[in-house]
């Protein structure tokens, strides 16, 4: 850009055409971070020796430029407005012991950290586009030779063919009525539903497996589930007052009856 | 690349380049082409006063007794196995299909779910599981049976192989990446009949107008 | 029985081809292949008792400086054309779409950074990796999934794989260009922001692990 420090107040013309550009450009930019890189190289100086306060600056200059063009910005850029604002806030007030939470110095390093290493990443990746590449500079064998036909069949798959035959079958499930896979299984709802229309007839104390629903006592599996089932939802009657519950003793048979 | 590209332009004002690097030349072009490849196609590829009728014959003449042999197609030269070699294609030789959508499924529901039984992949699919999908499946040796499950009936199961995670490229079979990771890298077709429930998937509105993104035109 | 000890026999008797011979075979069978094979996948199609590392050196001596090399690339090995002869391909180069620069950029971070995680990109980028991206990269064969990594949440990784280094020219991801001088720089630590809670600090470690296994193992 141009060669004298970016000053937010007293702008050249040159400077005020290299600004106005930016703000012009903001689509351009890959979020905050990105414009950030950006203005940290109209300093000029070795991005280690980046003024963060000075960055911080041309960064809030750069959003309140773009607000009175009326530019739209993205959320995230004004968050990191807020955050710098913040941050400057703290480079240039004594520090306050009482404060929890790390120094203004300590943030304002990581901000350089990361500025450093994302420009450390661009260049590793234009030196990597830059090298030869295969099809490009150097070229492999042009008429592979698969010789001898052997009736000999394998099938082939790639992983991503095994991903989306996963995500296919499980995007499907998604949809799909839950209750289908609970033939075997009853749930303290459905127990209640059915308590609550049978709760008028136990005016005797009778055995809680007496309560079982019919096709549910026989099958291990769906009697577990429906005492289990029935259990809680008589302890939910209870509680509501509508029912007694009494055991003998330990593992004696649990008796229910209506609340006279 | 400059420096070649200096080679050509400068060695056509005046001479050709030597004879070694001629030969280098024909060697690489032989090597790449599809085809065949004629003299006189060499004579337009290679900078201007070459001879690559004389690269040929010694290219030709480096290769006696190699491996691999310069030999003439017609009216055209190409680079071929030395015929005595030939049983060592032998293994690239294979019939290549691809897997049906049957048992790339099954395949899939074993690999996130073993050990799994016929039965449950039956459930997770909708459809039954023919018995051919699982036989190919064994002989592929992508599954085999895992322990039996403890329920009545004892029903098998199957995992996935080594030779699975070798072919996929997978260190394990914990690696592959769940439901909100394939649809976050975009596997996942996200349409959805409309009203469909909300799912977990909310967070993930990134438009597809990213993809544009991934290409710049040139 | 005696059929078992000939062929016992026969196996320890019979000697390995010379290691002239061994090399016409490796020559072969690198010339015929496009895709890089591996010394496992020689030593399985060569004679009982060959070397095939042994007739790579050799092979790869005798092709210096020729118009076409032996190259390394992970644990496989292809015959490809000198760089310096690209300037005669132009009818073989295959015109592939310009990568985006976010597409770039997260295919770097990938390689320099690997095993990482999609938020890790992320925070690197300083944005969101973008739906498509990761998907392109994954379908150009230039990306995969790698270990989970052990933290909350255990993230899929992403690594580069044999393909990338292929089109790359690259031996192994140690050879990327300036790894060093980042490693050394500490730009390839995993430095979280001041303040971070403590268990991302596990993280970190686990991360740092991975990287040697797959950086410094030779």
């Amino acid at each position: 850009m141009q060669d004298d420090d970016f000053q937010p107040d007293v702008l050249s013309v040159s400077e005020r055409l290299a600004a106005e550009a930016l703000i012009v450009d903001v689509d351009g930019f890959e979020g905050p971070l990105d414009l950030l890189l950006t203005l940290g190289r109209t300093q000029k100086v070795d991005l280690r020796k980046v003024s963060i306060l000075g960055l911080a600056e041309q960064y809030l200059a750069f959003i309140e430029k773009a607000r009175a063009l009326r530019l739209e910005l993205a959320a995230d850029y004004l968050v990191m407005a807020a955050w710098l604002a913040f941050l400057k806030s703290r480079l240039l007030l004594p520090p306050d012991p009482s404060e929890e939470g790390p120094s203004g110095e300590d943030l304002a390093a990581h901000l350089a950290y990361q500025l450093e290493r994302l420009q450390a990443m661009r260049d590793a990746a234009a030196r990597l586009m830059g090298r030869d590449q295969r099809g490009r500079e150097f070229f492999s064998r042009g008429l592979p030779e698969d010789v001898v036909r052997s009736r000999h069949v394998t099938y082939t798959a790639t992983l991503m063919d095994l991903m989306q035959a996963y995500a296919r079958i499980r995007t499907k499930d998604e949809f799909r009525p839950f209750t289908m896979d609970r033939n075997n299984l009853m749930t303290m709802e459905e127990a209640l539903d059915r308590m609550r229309g049978l709760i008028g007839f136990a005016g005797e104390w009778s055995d809680l497996h007496s309560w079982l629903p019919e096709g549910w006592e026989t099958d291990p599996v769906r009697r577990r589930t429906a005492t289990a089932a029935t259990f809680a939802a008589s302890l939910q009657l209870v509680k509501e007052g509508h029912l007694e519950l009494r055991q003998g003793e330990t593992f004696a048979p649990i008796q229910i009856r209506k609340k006279p | 690349m400059a420096d070649t590209e200096e080679t050509g332009q400068e060695q056509s004002l005046f001479e050709a380049p030597p004879m070694g690097e001629q030969e280098r030349m024909v060697e690489a072009v032989l090597f790449a082409s599809a085809d065949p490849v004629t003299v006189a196609d060499l004579t337009a590829r290679m900078p201007h006063g070459s001879d690559p009728a004389e690269a040929l014959v010694r290219l030709r003449k480096r290769y006696e007794g190699r491996g691999v042999r310069v030999v003439k197609v017609g009216d055209a030269w190409a680079v071929r196995t030395a015929p005595d070699l030939g049983f060592l294609m032998h293994k690239e030789v294979v019939e290549t299909r691809k897997l049906s959508r049957a048992a790339i499924e099954t395949l899939a529901i074993i690999a996130y779910h073993q050990p799994v039984t016929r039965s449950e992949i039956e459930e997770i699919r909708g459809v039954a599981v023919s018995r051919g999908t699982v036989d190919l499946l064994i002989e592929l040796e992508w599954i085999r049976f895992g322990r039996r499950r403890m329920t009545p009936g004892r029903p098998v199961t199957f995992v996935v192989t080594q030779g699975f995670l070798d072919h996929f490229g997978l260190e394990s079979a914990r690696d592959l990446p769940g439901l909100k990771e394939l649809r976050a890298a975009g596997l996942l077709d996200n349409r959805r009949p409309p009203g469909a429930g909300l799912g977990e998937d909310d967070d993930e509105d990134i438009g597809d107008e990213d993809q544009e993104d991934l290409f710049e035109e040139d």
